[in-house]
């Protein structure tokens, strides 16, 4: 008995202290605010595009992590002039648009409705001022590079502004225009170091969504509907994107709502096929894992000679990595860089299927025939000597894809010393063209922006064609025109092969369909290209049937559904689109600017 | 009573298990069936011909973790052997010589103590180049401490004793004093705290690699655990019973080899515990 | 008669071996008579102290009889035991830098004895405990009470160890070198408490001293290699000794030269054959070493164990 | 003067921190603008070497090693320890907001595996060579065996992921509302079930053993046999004499274990996704932030050392010995 009453002592006291300790926290904690949901509000719960890190900074325009996950918590709170869906550019402050025929003169027309979240109105002076202060702070907001273009904006009335460019730029309407989330001038203006602001007035946007708290420590954002929205009608009271250590789990046992996966996460993907709970949809990642060879005059011997790099692009079997690495979760890569799902796409680039002869044959032709130990030797005279051996750079992340290449290439007798190092070591040796290759990927290849220098973050490629088609791109308005340089470009890298693309990663969203099930992918991604699903346009009414109430006359669709399928005359006044011939998500964008909910789309 | 006790089945059991990890380390390449870094189909489930399936990339997990016997083992033995002899070293000068040596000596160790070892170990790691010679070296500047400590606090007690004191009477040099009195009575201290440090060094490699601060080239187990964890269906399939299971379990059973034969040691070389049979005698 | 122990035996298990540390032990001890148990250090004497309590580690064996008060001490349940313990019989332990718990007030490890024993309150058991220390003679009791051992000096130490013994009126008292360690004043001073404290009671002064055990004992025997060799009333032992052991004892005596006995004593696992003592014996014969002497009555209460004994 | 020369010495290493903790990420290669910005944007940005300067002045990285110093110690005398790279605001702010989880977890988890730690030591050395003792040592010790990481990803796959009885990881559910405070408290309590699981676990073992040698050693002292020898039942004598006498190594050690538990938090924060300084300490190893790194390291050293202080009072309080030294 006695020894009894000592346990229960022991124990009483352990409890005692823990319900200390606990006190102690649960005081504390229970100081911060909590938003009382009520029953039946729809809250969704997301990782929120990237497991393992979950923190993306305050999500203020500047200082949110200038990475997509960042940006796109930041917009949910911000707008910009115009955004993008699965199709492409829609209206967001921007109800419509117009552009003169010398490209640098853009007319924006400005949504009424517009209100800031603290119920200010929203006009034309916030616009002005926002690309003013985006001059005067360039380089404090990090994500964003383009705003050189810009020349000045003109007011032409309370919901109209001229902006003017220096220089034609094709790409305005999205990196500019869908890029720069509008501030609100009564805030901003009187903020000289936006990169210390964080109140609560600098989460204060036209956003759908406003933010009730952001927590570095949990990593969590916690965001609750702007029921004023003007953009259309929100169908979710609470978003949450947190950080959770496993997410297929977290899923499963309903932590979560949502949650994205990347290339070889393809086995956890797997495990929801068959799971009735979940719907799962496919993107593409506009990500890119590349070789970038050292392509410099002096010191890149001897992966300066183009012929050469041919050799290890044949001599790398790309389907292979893609297996072993991504387990499928993925597709060999472009070669052109640019990524397939893009409309910048250039499907006609050299593949350099994998093919040991026509490698064995080059690196012979170009004298790298003696072998030692199976290891071919440089030619006598040349300007290195011994074993055919390149260093190869990774970080820890893509060192196994770096061990599949070497093992690859020791096929075709030449040396892979794989060294894994961290990236500020691996980006100065770039720097200083002091490199053999470089295992390295990027994403944003949704935009042929990223073109620019086609080996970043080296630069030892030189090529005057390839600069100055760059260039002509950049300031080309048409279209089509535009096009036929991107893919010359795309060409270009594939031929010259400053660097060989290895593969993009597909990504998944997993959800949970009764909870939201509005999960889209975007047309060449979010912005400027992210490719995440966290669009904010998941949380409005766009796109169900606009029309569910009848006030259209279903003939007045019908006509334009027959104009957009170039029929002839409107005989025949039954559905046109029965066959869905048409996107349904045009077909309602046609509804819903005929309600006059959605405005004009012209470009 | 002489029979068997626990001490001496819980000892040979660690020993048998430290001789059969050294014998795998030994002959890991007759042992593993495949060369683990040779790719097969990824992410295999067992079956006859990959015992305990593939990983991610296509290696042999069973292969995998019979070489990584050998990294975690050589990491260990390197780091404590000599972490062992500076700090025995150290500790002799500190305990024997005494004066302004001793005491700076003590007075690192002092410091040395005092600092959260792995948490610096952590900080130091991130900031090398990922290898296992980056690890060995971090350990082995802080695996010496608490050998000298002990070392130390043994030689004085031994200093103090009659036959050191008459041996240098009879005109003994120091260095003589030291290698042939004061040495063979530290040897077994040293032995147990060898062995302390090597299981300590498993863990705290394990650990540092597990947060993917350890060398990716040489996989150890903690690397091969990493992985492990990185996959992102490892919980909610059962991939984790043959991807991380084996890796973590060879981690305990080595540390509880060296445990075993430690405390089995202890039992014998502290008196103090041996028995408490006849007190008051 | 107190106490009468016969046949006693007491093993125990080493990783060395058996310790035979009592190895056969007959004797008695009347009411109020002190009894000295003499002999040299490790030749069990101590263990025969413990072996009446019954203090021992389980695993060591016991055989034979300790009737106390007509009850077998070796029958008697682990409960009963407690309550003798302390109570009935209070040992009186060597060394009391050690036996005192430096971490606990020396009143406090007065009191709770009495606390036990006496059912008393806390506060009558502090009450109680500074008498205690009061009649051992220590100055300024109730403040010393509350201090802790390390604040005594050795002779003061002592006083509590008696006063801890005799804190619940014991009727046998088990005093083990009561007075090791001691210098001559303070060793006086302690014998002067002992002899009044433990008048009316039954007491085994367990010591290597023999002056001590002149000025206590009423009769005297002298134990080696876990047997007893002799044992007579005082006057027997000092003035007609009969074992060259209890000689040789004498002579190390500070007024009889100091002649140590030559030799050590044998270690308790492994005893020479015959006399136990023949080693070290100046008139060892063949029977010492070949035969086992038994303990014969030699004069009227005077019992050795030797094959030579004469007078 | 036993206290002023346990302050000055105190004091004395509190400084030799703080100066290992200054030049230590400085001696380190690695550059810590090129972490501000990732390393795989998905829209490539490199700094020309006009904006690189503009934020090495931002960080005081440009000025001279000493200047920095100085800097750096006045700068800590006023309870600063500069701006984070990552998050662009105060380190004490960003250690803050994850304290309190931080203690939450290794409070309750000191607290229990010390008190069952003492309390089987002491009940396996009481029963010493008995089935009882040598069952609870060999579990013990096989139970330490298991790396703080391993043990919690086992616990989550067992009893997070496959029974659900426990949340996956985090502190709390994300956005709930509470209808009252405890309901509150009995979350976060359930979200720390497994995580101080795991640390209890892992950290029992040193205690366990420690105080079962301690109290072997203590059972063998003559004050026991004294304590026995005047009738006083064994559970006494445990509770009264022995345990207290037990407790002073292990005291001791209690303040060097809190370094082994500060590193088991980093392990099973990981695991658990638990938002702690533990957890905050590994982003800012990935994203090499030197003042959040260094400003963590200054304050898990410093707590360290002030555990090392309390350890040696509590000692002082235990021992009367030393007390009157």
């Amino acid at each position: 008995m006695k020894k009894q009453k000592t346990v229960i002592t022991l124990v009483f006291a352990a409890l005692i202290c823990s319900a200390a300790c606990m006190a102690f926290s649960v005081t504390a904690l229970a100081e911060e605010d909590n938003v009382a949901a009520t029953d039946g509000d729809r809250i969704v719960r997301s990782v929120g595009g990237e497991v393992g890190t979950s923190d993306w900074r305050y999500p203020a325009p500047f200082t949110f992590y200038p990475r997509g996950p960042g940006y796109v918590r930041m917009s949910m709170l911000f707008d910009t002039l115009t955004w993008k869906d699965a199709n492409g550019v829609v209206p967001a402050l921007a109800n419509g648009w117009r552009v003169s025929d010398d490209g640098k003169t853009w007319t924006f027309y400005l949504n009424k409705d517009a209100r800031w979240h603290d119920g200010e109105q929203f006009t034309a002076d916030d616009v002005k001022f926002t690309f003013d202060y985006m001059k005067d702070y360039e380089g404090e907001f990090t994500w964003f590079e383009a705003i050189d273009y810009v020349d000045n904006v003109e007011i032409v009335d309370d919901y109209t502004v001229i902006v003017s460019l220096n220089e034609p730029m094709a790409s305005f309407l999205v990196d500019i225009a869908g890029n720069m989330p509008i501030l609100p001038e009564h805030i901003w203006s009187s903020v000289s170091d936006p990169t210390k602001f964080t109140g609560d007035d600098a989460v204060i946007g036209t956003g759908p969504m406003k933010l009730v708290e952001y927590n570095s420590a949990e990593g969590f954002y916690h965001y609750e509907a702007n029921y004023d929205y003007y953009n259309g009608k929100l169908i979710v009271d609470e978003f949450i994107t947190m950080g959770v250590s496993n997410a297929a789990a977290s899923l499963k046992n309903g932590d979560v709502d949502e949650a994205t996966f990347w290339g070889s996460a393809v086995d956890a993907v797997n495990e929801f096929v068959d799971d009735d709970d979940f719907e799962i949809i496919t993107g593409p990642s506009f990500w890119v894992l590349q070789i970038i060879f050292n392509c410099d005059a002096d010191k890149g011997y001897p992966t300066n000679n183009v012929t050469f790099r041919r050799a290890i692009a044949y001599g790398i079997d790309r389907e292979e990595i893609v297996e072993q690495k991504l387990h499928g979760g993925g597709v060999a890569a472009n070669t052109g860089i640019l990524h397939p799902d893009a409309i910048w796409y250039n499907p006609d680039c050299e593949g350099y299927a994998y093919n040991v002869a026509e490698a064995n044959a080059i690196l012979d032709s170009l004298g790298f025939t003696e072998k030692v130990d199976g290891i071919r030797q440089y030619p006598s005279g040349a300007e290195r000597s011994g074993d055919l051996k390149f260093v190869l750079y990774t970080t820890g992340k893509y060192l196994r894809e770096g061990e599949l290449i070497q093992a690859q290439l020791e096929k075709i007798g030449i040396k892979i010393e794989l060294t894994p190092s961290d990236w500020t070591t691996i980006d100065s040796y770039l720097r200083d063209a002091e490199f053999d290759m470089v295992i390295s990927g990027h994403g944003g290849i949704a935009n042929p922006q990223i073109m620019r220098i086609p080996d970043w973050p080296a630069s030892t490629y030189q090529s005057e064609e390839y600069t100055s088609t760059f260039a002509e791109q950049e300031v080309t308005l048409d279209f089509d025109d535009r096009k036929e340089l991107v893919n010359q470009l795309q060409e270009m890298v594939a031929e010259d092969l400053p660097v060989y693309t290895l593969y993009h990663p597909y990504i998944w969203c997993v959800y949970n369909p009764d909870v939201l099930d509005t999960w889209f992918y975007t047309r060449d991604g979010i912005c400027i290209g992210i490719p995440i699903e966290l669009n904010k346009l998941i949380f409005l009414a766009r796109y169900g049937d606009a029309n569910e109430n009848g006030k259209i006359n279903m003939q007045d669709v019908t006509v334009i559904e027959r104009m957009i399928m170039e029929l002839d005359e409107p005989t025949d006044m039954a559905d046109a689109n029965k066959d869905e011939t048409i996107n349904m998500l045009d077909v309602t964008c046609v509804e819903l600017t005929i309600l006059g909910r959605a405005p004009i789309r012209c470009e | 009573m002489t029979g068997v006790t626990v001490k001496d089945v819980l000892g040979s059991l660690g020993l048998g298990i430290l001789v059969i990890l050294v014998a795998v380390s030994i002959f890991a390449p007759q042992i593993a069936p495949y060369d683990p870094h040779d790719t097969y189909k990824p992410m295999e489930h067992p079956s006859s011909e990959h015992l305990l399936g593939t990983n991610d990339v296509g290696n042999d997990i069973l292969s995998e973790v019979i070489y990584g016997t050998r990294v975690s083992l050589f990491i260990a033995f390197t780091v404590s052997i000599t972490a062992i002899v500076i700090g025995t070293a150290l500790g002799l000068i500190a305990g024997y010589s005494g004066g302004v040596l001793g005491f700076l000596i003590m007075r690192i160790v002092d410091i040395f103590l005092t600092i959260p070892r792995l948490v610096l170990i952590i900080v130091i790691a991130a900031f090398m180049p990922r290898s296992i010679w980056t690890i060995i070296v971090v350990f082995i500047i802080f695996g010496w401490v608490m050998t000298a400590r002990i070392v130390r606090s043994e030689v004085l007690t031994l200093r103090s004793q009659y036959y050191v004191e008459s041996a240098r009477m009879l005109g003994g040099s120091d260095l003589y004093i030291l290698w042939r009195h004061i040495l063979p009575n530290v040897i077994p201290l040293v032995v147990v705290q060898f062995i302390m440090e090597a299981s300590h060094v498993i863990i705290a490699e394990a650990g540092l690699s597990f947060l993917g601060l350890g060398d990716p080239v040489a996989r150890s187990w903690g690397t091969t655990f990493h992985y492990a964890f990185e996959c992102p269906n490892i919980i909610t399939s059962d991939v984790w019973m043959w991807w991380m299971l084996p890796p973590g379990l060879c981690i305990v059973a080595t540390v509880l080899g060296f445990t075993f034969v430690g405390y089995a040691l202890e039992e014998r070389l502290n008196p103090k515990l041996k028995t408490v049979v006849g007190m008051g005698v | 008669m107190m106490m009468r122990i016969s046949d006693l035996k007491t093993h125990f298990p080493t990783p060395d071996g058996i310790v035979r540390a009592v190895d056969t032990i007959d004797l008695s001890i009347r009411d109020t008579e002190t009894f000295g148990l003499i002999g040299e250090t490790g030749c069990g004497k101590t263990v025969l102290g413990l072996t009446i309590m019954r203090l021992l580690h389980p695993a060591t064996t016991v055989e034979g009889e300790i009737i106390y008060k007509g009850q077998n001490l070796l029958e008697a349940s682990e409960a009963e035991m407690r309550t003798i313990r302390g109570r009935e019989i209070a040992i009186i332990l060597q060394n009391p830098t050690t036996s005192l718990n430096p971490v606990m007030k020396v009143g406090e490890q007065i009191a709770e004895a009495i606390r036990l024993h006496q059912g008393l309150n806390k506060k009558d058991a502090a009450a109680k405990a500074v008498e205690m220390l009061d009649a051992v003679r220590i100055p300024s009791p109730s403040q010393r009470a509350n201090e802790y051992p390390h604040e005594f000096s050795g002779g003061m130490k002592q006083r509590v160890m008696i006063a801890m013994g005799l804190a619940c009126n014991p009727s046998f008292i088990i005093a083990d070198e009561p007075t090791k360690g001691l210098d001559v004043t303070i060793k006086a001073q302690i014998v002067e408490l002992m002899r009044e404290m433990t008048e009316r009671k039954a007491m085994l002064l367990i010591t290597h001293d023999l002056s001590v055990a002149r000025e206590l004992c009423d009769r005297i025997a002298l134990m080696y290699a876990g047997e007893l060799v002799e044992y007579a009333p005082l006057k027997g032992i000092f003035e007609s000794p009969l074992h060259p052991y209890t000689r040789g004892f004498l002579g190390s005596l500070p007024e009889r030269g100091l002649v140590p006995i030559p030799g050590m004593s044998p270690s308790l696992i492994d005893f020479p054959d015959g006399c136990r003592f023949h080693p070290r014996c100046e008139h060892a014969t063949e029977v010492c070493r070949r035969e086992h002497p038994e303990l014969v009555e030699f004069n009227a209460g005077h019992f050795v164990r030797c094959h030579h004994a004469r007078s | 003067m036993h206290y002023i020369s346990k302050l000055t010495y105190y004091l004395v290493i509190i400084l030799i921190i703080l100066s290992i903790n200054f030049f230590l990420p400085r001696a380190m290669p690695g550059d810590p603008l090129a972490y501000v910005l990732g390393e795989n944007p998905d829209m490539p940005t490199r700094m020309t070497e006009e904006e690189r300067e503009m934020r090495l002045a931002e960080y005081g990285l440009d000025k001279p090693l000493l200047e920095q110093y100085l800097n750096y110690m006045v700068g800590l005398s006023r309870g600063d320890l500069g701006c984070s790279i990552y998050y662009n605001t105060p380190v004490m702010d960003e250690i803050l907001v994850r304290l309190k989880w931080t203690l939450l977890l290794t409070g309750t988890s000191t607290v229990i595996y010390m008190l069952l730690g003492i309390f089987l030591g002491a009940e396996s050395a009481w029963a010493r060579g008995k089935k009882k003792d040598t069952g609870s040592l060999i579990t013990i010790l096989t139970v330490s065996s298991f790396p703080t990481f391993f043990l919690g990803t086992l616990l989550a796959i067992f009893f997070a992921a496959n029974l659900d009885l426990f949340p996956l990881g985090g502190a709390r559910i994300i956005g709930a509302s509470y209808a009252n405070p405890f309901e509150k408290a009995l979350d976060i309590l359930h979200h720390l079930v497994l995580p101080a699981a795991t640390l209890i676990i892992a950290h029992i073992g040193g205690t366990y053993l420690l105080m079962r040698n301690s109290m072997l050693s203590v059972l063998g002292a003559d004050y026991i046999l004294s304590a026995r020898a005047k009738g006083l039942s064994e559970r006494y004598i445990m509770n009264r004499h022995a345990i207290k006498n037990a407790l002073l190594p292990v005291v001791t050690m209690a303040a060097l274990t809190v370094q082994f538990m500060i590193i088991g938090t980093i392990f099973v924060e990981k695991v658990f996704a638990y938002p702690g300084v533990g957890n905050l300490l590994y982003d800012s190893v990935l994203r090499r932030d030197y003042p959040l790194l260094q400003g963590i390291f200054l304050f898990i050293a410093i707590s360290v050392v002030i555990a090392n202080f309390i350890a040696d009072m509590t000692y002082l309080w235990l021992d009367p010995r030393v007390r009157d030294e």
